[in-house]
């Protein structure tokens, strides 16, 4: 293919076509202010988010970023501070997917909304970041993106401006999310000082240079680990999570626990592993951070999960199941100490490619539950089947394949994370307890997972219910979600040859 | 060392004080004989000396030049009793102010209310620390010299809705508001015409951008006209004029204080010192915005014949003879439309002239 | 000779100066005091209601526009510094010189198009604006 | 291609039905099935197989396809049939066939999505006795139990969520330590590249595992077997793991019981005959003793609890717990009638025990009560229906040409024959007094319900049963009778694919 | 007369843990503003100070990002804390808990 033929700047296409499209939706609001044509706006959204995809996929296919021989090999643009490699386009791949779905199903839901645009705009602007945040190599342009993805989401969860619910989950999303990022940046200091500069792959050259600063270098890498915490909704900054996926819009809610966490775990997997080698780290700070991420690892599932087995709420469960889920992948970070490592990490990535697709689904669903008006409570979906069977079909996939029982790819994802995590724990005996952790939360997930399950296809309606709408965007997302997920299964074998080579790539 | 050695040393920039204020006075008093504290004293002095150069003018502009030019515009004789010409006023309208009665109005916020005056005048002071003024006359000449400017008479708007808030009055409320809204809408402009400056010197620093002015243009008649950046980008000069109107608050845009709507703005509920303070600080603003035209316009100190400081002082006062010749000439215009030609218009100018700029030296070069 | 140790001279004369004249006409000024000449100024009427007035959320708007444009320019002064030794320079041609700020200001310009046009930075609504408000 | 078009056209089939009209959805699913049900036998027609899948055996019908590689660990698509699966697969089609038309009638609510369900089992099933990679196998297993859960749940009696979720719980929690354990399994097996059964089973004949997070081998060989023994005992299950059963039987609709006895209950021992003694040959021989006992002990409790029963599904399910306890003795016998009767009691229970409970349910339709204190001489008013549950009565008891008296037969011969397995002698007889117990409840419920003057508590009319259970019945009647005169149809591809584990076994 | 880097850093850590302390103790939400963009330019304080240490530009030029994002954040802040009081009367961080809408 005729990728090497094109300018080197070019393979970021992916999100600078996402960086075209706000700009376009913005274009189209200063020509027509207040537009409200929902179908021009969303339709322009989800063709520029599947142009991204489309791009991505080609790149990947024709070996952009791929190590070997036959291909184009790892792009780097602008003097290493972007890197364009198969981690990169695996995860923007991801993200332009995500931003489809949701930008589809947002169609519907937010059917007499007054910003149409601005919304619109947000979204893509803050799958921009993401897609820069996939990319980015060094970590100036890492906390660009990082901010770049974070702003429009303040807006986004807040942008029910009416909706009380919506207004305080986006001012806790914003308090966490500014304090957060202004510790990252102080670690992004840190890190500065102690090895004089901010890029990479020079980083780890220099860390040996470090010398008496040693010590800063390990405060600025715990505070890169707490910036990094949040956008990923794992301990210690998860607390914000629930709040923001239950108050904000449910499309956003999806948009955020999927693609901003996928986001912050690729900004994880390459910092941690581009930027601060374990041994030489160690060297200089005398201790091993994949001890952190063991043990944010089992903290984060385990709270998670169990905070979610209490909700009624379902929003929320949904919300604490999705800490749960980060934490399932912070494994991959966990076991890079193995010489395993590369595969953990790619069954991470796995992971959250499946979890991009069912967990997008059901908050979906939700958003479709709170469209009919049926209520947030699971009481409240009771016997929602018999009158929607289609959409509680595809609910039902989502909730068995988040609780990871097969056929669904959920469980595809989780039994290769065990599997290498078992097989890393030869080396690193503490991962057996990752590996326990991850058994018996998946066992206590099914719990509430299939309480939902119960309630919409067992329980009877509380009162009578009049006919439900069938939005066709809504639908039209739910159900293309659900279909992935359900075959996902018999595909994996080119998804995770794509994962593990990344990871690879990264981890060397 | 020795300015002179200094000055043999770097011949490439004439007119560039080689040597600054302090380290002359320095010399002169033999105080660079001691260490860190002969340097803090000789600066002292230094920055003393050039406060008071421009307490006087505007001791000389507030009460007595202000007057005679309108009273010239409306045909009538302004003061003339005391002195020649009436300048003992000054003296006169100084005691006066000072020996008034303050009155604090009540519920106002105290500390705010006495700390706006001080503000709105050093700021303004401050501003005239990187301007060359020639015969070197140049208190300091740090790298950042422009984007130090741009910054410091932005503190003034802070001081200005201080007065505002504190007084607790309903008319020095929107007084302040409008300054501030006033001063964001024309700061943009300002600071990007600014840059299309910078463009040409390669630098923010007041020195440089001094020197980079004085070689020739082209000759006239034998006359040499220097590369003034008034005459290489009339363009951007205008456009900074106007701005610079408005961010000092005169006419046309002086409705932060217009008297037929909010009867005094933000100075409404002010006697004695302070305002005192705070129409010094007006005034000092509008120095100031001459000074910076001056140097980043007009070559600085540049001229012939007559002494750099002396070209310096004409060229400011032309700005403020402007002020006042525009405060006569034109209309007040509207609050809505003040902020609209700033955000519509100017600012939209500002960036067509960067950009114009910008692509014009880059097709010559 | 450090710059900023002269121009911090320079601000404590800026605050010197000020304090000396307020103490000066401290010293020279009467006092009288009397509650009424403290009312507020309010076109020598009796006061009505307090001086924390709602005001227009124009200035809100603008203000937070300002914000933002304003540190956008600051990013642009590093490179209207470096503009004319990227132009000496033979190996960097003008698209890579140029090219940069007028993307930079280009995006600028649909933000500031975008508010122009949704009257972010419009004081008063006109009066067929008003009209089309009122359907 | 054969097996992959078996699952395709039930899946496609399930997802028509899911989305098809209620009215026609039972119909058409019939029809549906009927495909399956044709294919199956065309497959049992057509068998060239030979041996045992899992030692080296000439696969019927095998394909195998590259799918994912983990690590060092390849996972492929891998099914094939051999003589212990091609029986239970035609048993699967056509059980489920006469589950869906005997669901005609109870089932009037919901039906396109019941029947959908129910051809989703169908599929599920076929791919749990055909696949013969972990990966793919597990995934089937699991597949299972979720529309069986909402079978229960949905469609079942009064307590019918409190059953669902029992029903659930125990058999995924057991499911995991399963999975848990083979995982160890192949991890300790050093040199095995992939998940599929037959390498595994070759890997563990060739010396075993040696060792894992400090377990020696055959310490790690005989976790892995307890830990298979256990999760397999659940689905089977054995007491004291039997008490999901008689609820979700009880509460299930009479299809989802059928499916349940007929086919479910034979995953597990299906399970505990491909993992725990095709793999562990001597540790088959080392626990050979304390299996028998709980085998034997489920043969007699189990009877002994449906002696107490007044209900006749439970009757019917503690019945089946006992029966089970006879497959597990003739595992444990380990020798060529032991085993190979127990195989063949899997087909024969999982015919009898649906004729069974399709004949109670048919009763159940018309009287709307299952008490055996509530009627009486229903003979004179459904005669063929109960003349049917009586001929399937003495099927359980083992009477001559009805299939359960070849089964019995075979295992009893085998395990009182057996080598292996010391006390086998004392084991069989024990078993054997099951027998009698069994006898006695039947008897004593048929001739409560079914003798004597016509009487019913609850006000239904009682008529004629309707002509197509009928039908279903009497089919399910043929071929128990078939399989009791001629057993030698399935008999010999058993014992084809037997010989090669119980020669291992003895090696 | 230069000053050694760990001057620097410990004044900027001293402003940081000002700007921790009040995000911590503060219900404002524009104090809390406030103390984040203290925290913001504790990093700025150490990106500069480093950057002389190093002798390289980079920490200048990330903080020139830095203050750019600040005040976008603070933009963004700002009308959240806008709608809040809409909504809420009051900007006290901890008065909205209708969290069950």
């Amino acid at each position: 293919m005729a990728v090497v033929d094109l300018p080197q700047w070019l393979a970021l296409a992916p999100a600078l076509i996402l960086a075209v499209t706000a700009l376009v939706l913005f274009a189209f609001d200063s020509i027509n202010p207040g537009s409200t044509n929902r179908t021009v706006l969303s339709g322009t959204t989800v063709i520029g988010a599947l142009a991204s995809l489309a791009v991505a996929v080609w790149y990947a296919a024709a070996g952009v970023g791929a190590t070997g021989i036959e291909n184009y090999g790892v792009i780097d643009i602008m003097g290493g501070q972007f890197v364009v490699d198969q981690l990169a386009l695996f995860f923007m791949i991801v993200v332009a997917i995500v931003t489809a779905l949701v930008a589809v199903a947002s169609h519907d839901y937010l059917r007499d909304h007054a910003y149409q645009a601005e919304y619109y705009s947000l979204i893509v602007l803050a799958a921009t970041g993401m897609s820069m945040m996939a990319a980015s190599n060094s970590l100036v342009t890492a906390f660009i993106a990082l901010e770049l993805t974070s702003l429009p989401s303040y807006a986004l969860v807040a942008i029910l401006k009416d909706n009380r619910g919506s207004v305080e989950a986006g001012l806790k999303y914003f308090l966490i999310g500014a304090l957060s990022s202004a510790i990252f940046v102080y670690g992004v200091s840190l890190v500065y000082g102690a090895t004089g500069s901010l890029q990479l792959e020079s980083i780890a050259a220099n860390l040996g240079a470090a010398g008496e600063l040693g010590g800063l270098l390990g405060l600025g890498i715990l505070m890169l680990i707490g910036g990094v915490a949040f956008k990923t909704a794992s301990v210690p900054f998860h607390f914000w999570a629930p709040e923001a996926y239950e108050g904000a819009p449910a499309p956003v809610s999806a948009f955020l626990s999927s693609a901003s966490k996928a986001a912050g775990f690729v900004l994880a997997f390459r910092v941690f592993t581009t930027a601060f080698p374990l041994e030489a780290t160690t060297a200089v700070i005398g201790v091993d951070w994949t001890w952190a991420f063991v043990i944010l690892a089992i903290v984060t599932m385990t709270l998670g999960n169990f905070a979610a087995a209490t909700q009624e709420n379902v929003k929320r469960m949904l919300a604490y199941s999705s800490i749960g889920h980060a934490g399932y992948v912070l494994i991959g970070l966990a076991a890079l100490s193995t010489p395993s490592g590369d595969l953990v990490m790619g069954a991470a990535m796995i992971h959250l490619f499946v979890y991009g697709f069912m967990n997008t689904g059901a908050f979906l669903f939700v958003g479709l539950a709170e469209h009919w008006g049926v209520g947030r409570t699971f009481e409240d979906y009771n016997g929602l089947a018999t009158q929607a069977p289609v959409a509680c079909a595809a609910m039902a996939v989502f909730m068995f394949s988040l609780a990871g029982i097969p056929p669904f790819g959920g469980f595809g994802s989780k039994y290769l994370l065990f599997i290498h995590t078992i097989e890393a724990a030869a080396e690193n005996t503490a991962l057996l307890a990752a590996a326990a952790a991850l058994v018996i939360n998946s066992t206590l997930s099914l719990y509430y997972y299939s309480r939902l399950v119960k309630a919409l296809w067992i329980e009877e309606p509380l009162r009578e219910r009049d006919a439900l709408a069938k939005p066709t965007g809504l639908y039209a997302a739910i159900v293309a979600a659900a279909v992935v997920t359900a075959v996902i299964l018999a595909a994996f074998g080119p998804i995770t040859d794509v994962a593990t080579e990344a990871a690879a790539t990264v981890v060397g | 060392m020795s300015g002179a050695q200094t000055a043999t040393a770097t011949p490439a920039l004439p007119l560039q004080d080689t040597v600054l204020l302090p380290e002359r006075i320095g010399e002169l008093t033999g105080l660079d004989g001691f260490g860190l504290g002969g340097e803090l004293l000789a600066a002292f002095l230094a920055a003393f000396l050039i406060g008071n150069l421009m307490l006087a003018m505007t001791g000389v502009a507030g009460p007595w030049a202000k007057r005679k030019i309108t009273a010239a515009f409306t045909d009538r004789i302004a003061v003339n009793r005391l002195g020649p010409a009436g300048l003992f006023i000054i003296v006169a309208d100084a005691v006066r102010l000072l020996s008034k009665e303050l009155v604090i109005p009540e519920n106002a916020d105290r500390p705010a209310y006495d700390l706006a005056p001080i503000v709105v005048a050093s700021s303004a002071l401050l501003g005239f620390a990187v301007i060359p003024m020639g015969n070197g006359i140049h208190l300091a000449d740090p790298e950042v010299g422009l984007a130090y400017v741009f910054a410091v008479s932005g503190i003034a708007s802070l001081g200005l809705v201080m007065a505002g808030y504190a007084s607790a009055n309903k008319y020095s409320m929107l007084g302040g508001l409008r300054a501030v809204a006033q001063n964001i809408a024309y700061e943009i402009p300002l600071v990007i015409t600014g840059m299309s400056v910078v463009i040409f010197s390669g630098s923010l620093q007041m020195g440089t951008i001094v020197a980079e002015q004085h070689d020739t243009l082209v000759t006239i008649a034998g006359i040499d006209i220097p590369t003034w950046y008034a005459l290489i980008n009339p363009f951007a000069f205008v456009l900074f004029l106007v701005a610079n109107f408005a961010e000092v608050g005169r006419n046309p845009f002086d409705t932060p204080e217009a008297p037929t709507e909010i009867v005094a703005g933000y100075q409404t509920e002010y006697s004695s010192v302070y305002f005192v303070l705070i129409y010094l600080g007006e005034f000092l603003h509008i120095f100031l915005g001459g000074a910076i035209i001056a140097t980043i316009f007009l070559g600085g100190p540049a001229g012939p014949v007559l002494p750099g400081i002396v070209w310096f002082i004409i060229k400011i006062w032309a700005v403020f003879f402007a002020t006042q010749w525009l405060r006569s000439a034109v209309p007040r215009v509207r609050i809505d439309q003040l902020i609209e030609i700033g955000w519509k218009g100017l600012l939209v100018l500002a960036f067509a002239n960067l950009v114009l700029t910008a692509a014009i030296v880059g097709l010559i070069a | 000779m450090n710059d900023w140790i002269a121009i911090g001279a320079l601000a404590l004369v800026g605050v010197l100066i000020p304090l000396g004249m307020m103490s000066v006409s401290s010293l020279l000024r009467p006092t009288v005091p009397e509650t009424s000449k403290r009312a507020t100024y309010e076109s020598g009427e009796v006061p009505t209601g307090g001086t924390r007035i709602r005001f227009n959320i124009q200035y809100y708007m603008v203000a937070l526009l300002f914000v933002v444009f304003d540190i956008e320019t600051v990013l642009l002064f590093p490179w209207a510094v470096a503009y004319q030794d990227a132009l000496e320079s033979p190996e960097i041609s003008l698209v890579r010189a140029l090219g940069p700020m007028l993307l930079f200001v280009g995006i600028l310009l649909v933000g500031l198009a975008w508010a122009w046009r949704t009257g972010a930075v419009q004081w008063a609504r006109t009066a067929d604006q008003l009209e089309a408000d009122r359907q | 291609m054969m097996i992959e078009a078996l699952i395709a056209v039930a899946l496609i089939g399930a997802l028509v039905t899911f989305v098809a009209p209620n009215r026609i959805a039972g119909k058409l699913a019939f029809a549906i099935s009927l495909v399956p049900a044709a294919l199956s036998l065309w497959l049992f027609a057509a068998f060239d197989g030979s041996g045992n899948a899992l030692r080296s055996g000439e696969l019927a019908f095998e394909s195998q396809a590259a799918w994912l590689e983990i690590g060092d660990y390849s996972i492929s698509w891998f099914v094939g049939l051999d003589g212990i699966s091609l029986p239970l697969v035609v048993l699967t089609t056509i059980l489920c066939t006469l589950a869906i038309v005997s669901s005609w009638t109870p089932i009037d609510e919901r039906q396109s999505q019941f029947y959908g369900l129910i051809l989703f089992i169908e599929a599920m099933l076929i791919g749990v006795f055909s696949a013969l990679d972990f990966f793919l196998w597990f995934v089937f297993w699991e597949a299972v139990l979720i529309p069986m859960y909402l079978l229960i749940g949905i469609w079942g009696g009064p307590r019918r969520k409190y059953a669902a979720i029992k029903f659930f719980v125990y058999t995924n929690v057991a499911s995991l330590v399963m999975f848990g354990s083979f995982v160890a399994l192949v991890f300790g097996l050093g040199d095995v590249t992939s998940f599929a059964l037959p390498e595994v089973a070759t890997a563990m004949l060739e010396g075993g595992p040696n060792g894992l997070f400090g377990l020696s081998g055959t310490t790690l060989a005989s976790v892995v077997f307890i830990g298979l023994f256990l999760g397999f005992a659940v689905k089977v299950p054995i007491v004291p793991f039997h008490t999901w059963l008689p609820d979700a039987h009880v509460e299930a609709p009479t299809p989802a019981s059928i499916l349940l006895a007929g086919v479910l209950l034979k995953m597990g021992t299906y399970a505990l005959l491909r993992f725990n003694f095709t793999m562990f040959p001597d540790q088959v021989e080392t626990y050979a003793v304390p299996i028998a006992a709980i085998a034997v002990i489920s043969v007699i409790y189990g009877a002994m609890l449906a002696l107490a029963q007044t209900d006749l599904k439970r009757i019917v399910a503690y019945s089946s717990v006992s029966s089970m306890g006879y497959v597990i003795l003739g595992l444990v016998a380990y020798t060529q009638f032991g085993v190979g009767g127990a195989t063949f009691q899997m087909i024969s229970h999982g015919l009898i025990s649906g004729l069974m409970f399709m004949a109670v349910g048919v009763i159940y339709n018309a009287t709307h009560t299952r008490m055996v204190t509530d009627m009486s001489g229903l003979a004179d008013r459904m005669p063929i229906a109960v003349g049917v549950l009586i001929a399937g009565a003495f099927g359980y008891m083992g009477l001559p040409l009805m299939s359960g008296f070849a089964a019995e037969y075979f295992i009893f011969f085998g395990s009182f024959g057996s080598e292996m397995l010391s006390y086998s002698a004392l084991f069989t007889s024990l078993a054997m007094f099951g027998i009698v117990i069994v006898a006695g409840y039947l008897l004593f419920a048929l001739q409560r319900t079914v003798f004597g003057p016509y009487r019913l508590e609850t006000d239904y009319e009682v008529g004629r049963a309707p002509a197509h259970d009928v039908a279903s019945l009497i089919v399910l009647l043929g071929l128990v009778v078939l399989l009791g005169v001629a057993p030698d149809l399935i008999f010999d591809m058993i014992t084809d694919a037997i010989d090669p584990i119980v020669q291992g076994g003895d090696l | 007369m230069t000053v050694d880097v760990q001057y620097y850093v410990l004044l900027s850590m001293a402003v940081f843990c000002i700007g921790l302390f009040g995000v911590l103790t503060r219900r404002n939400a524009l104090l809390f503003l406030m103390s984040v963009e203290l925290m913001l330019n504790a990093a700025n304080i150490n990106l500069i100070a480093f950057a002389f240490y190093h002798g390289n530009l980079t920490g200048q030029l990330f903080a020139l990002f830095t203050m750019a994002l600040a005040a976008a954040e603070v933009a963004v802040g700002l009308g959240i804390i806008l709608v809040l009081y809409r909504n809420f009367r009051d900007v006290d961080v901890t008065v909205p808990t209708t969290m069950r809408w």
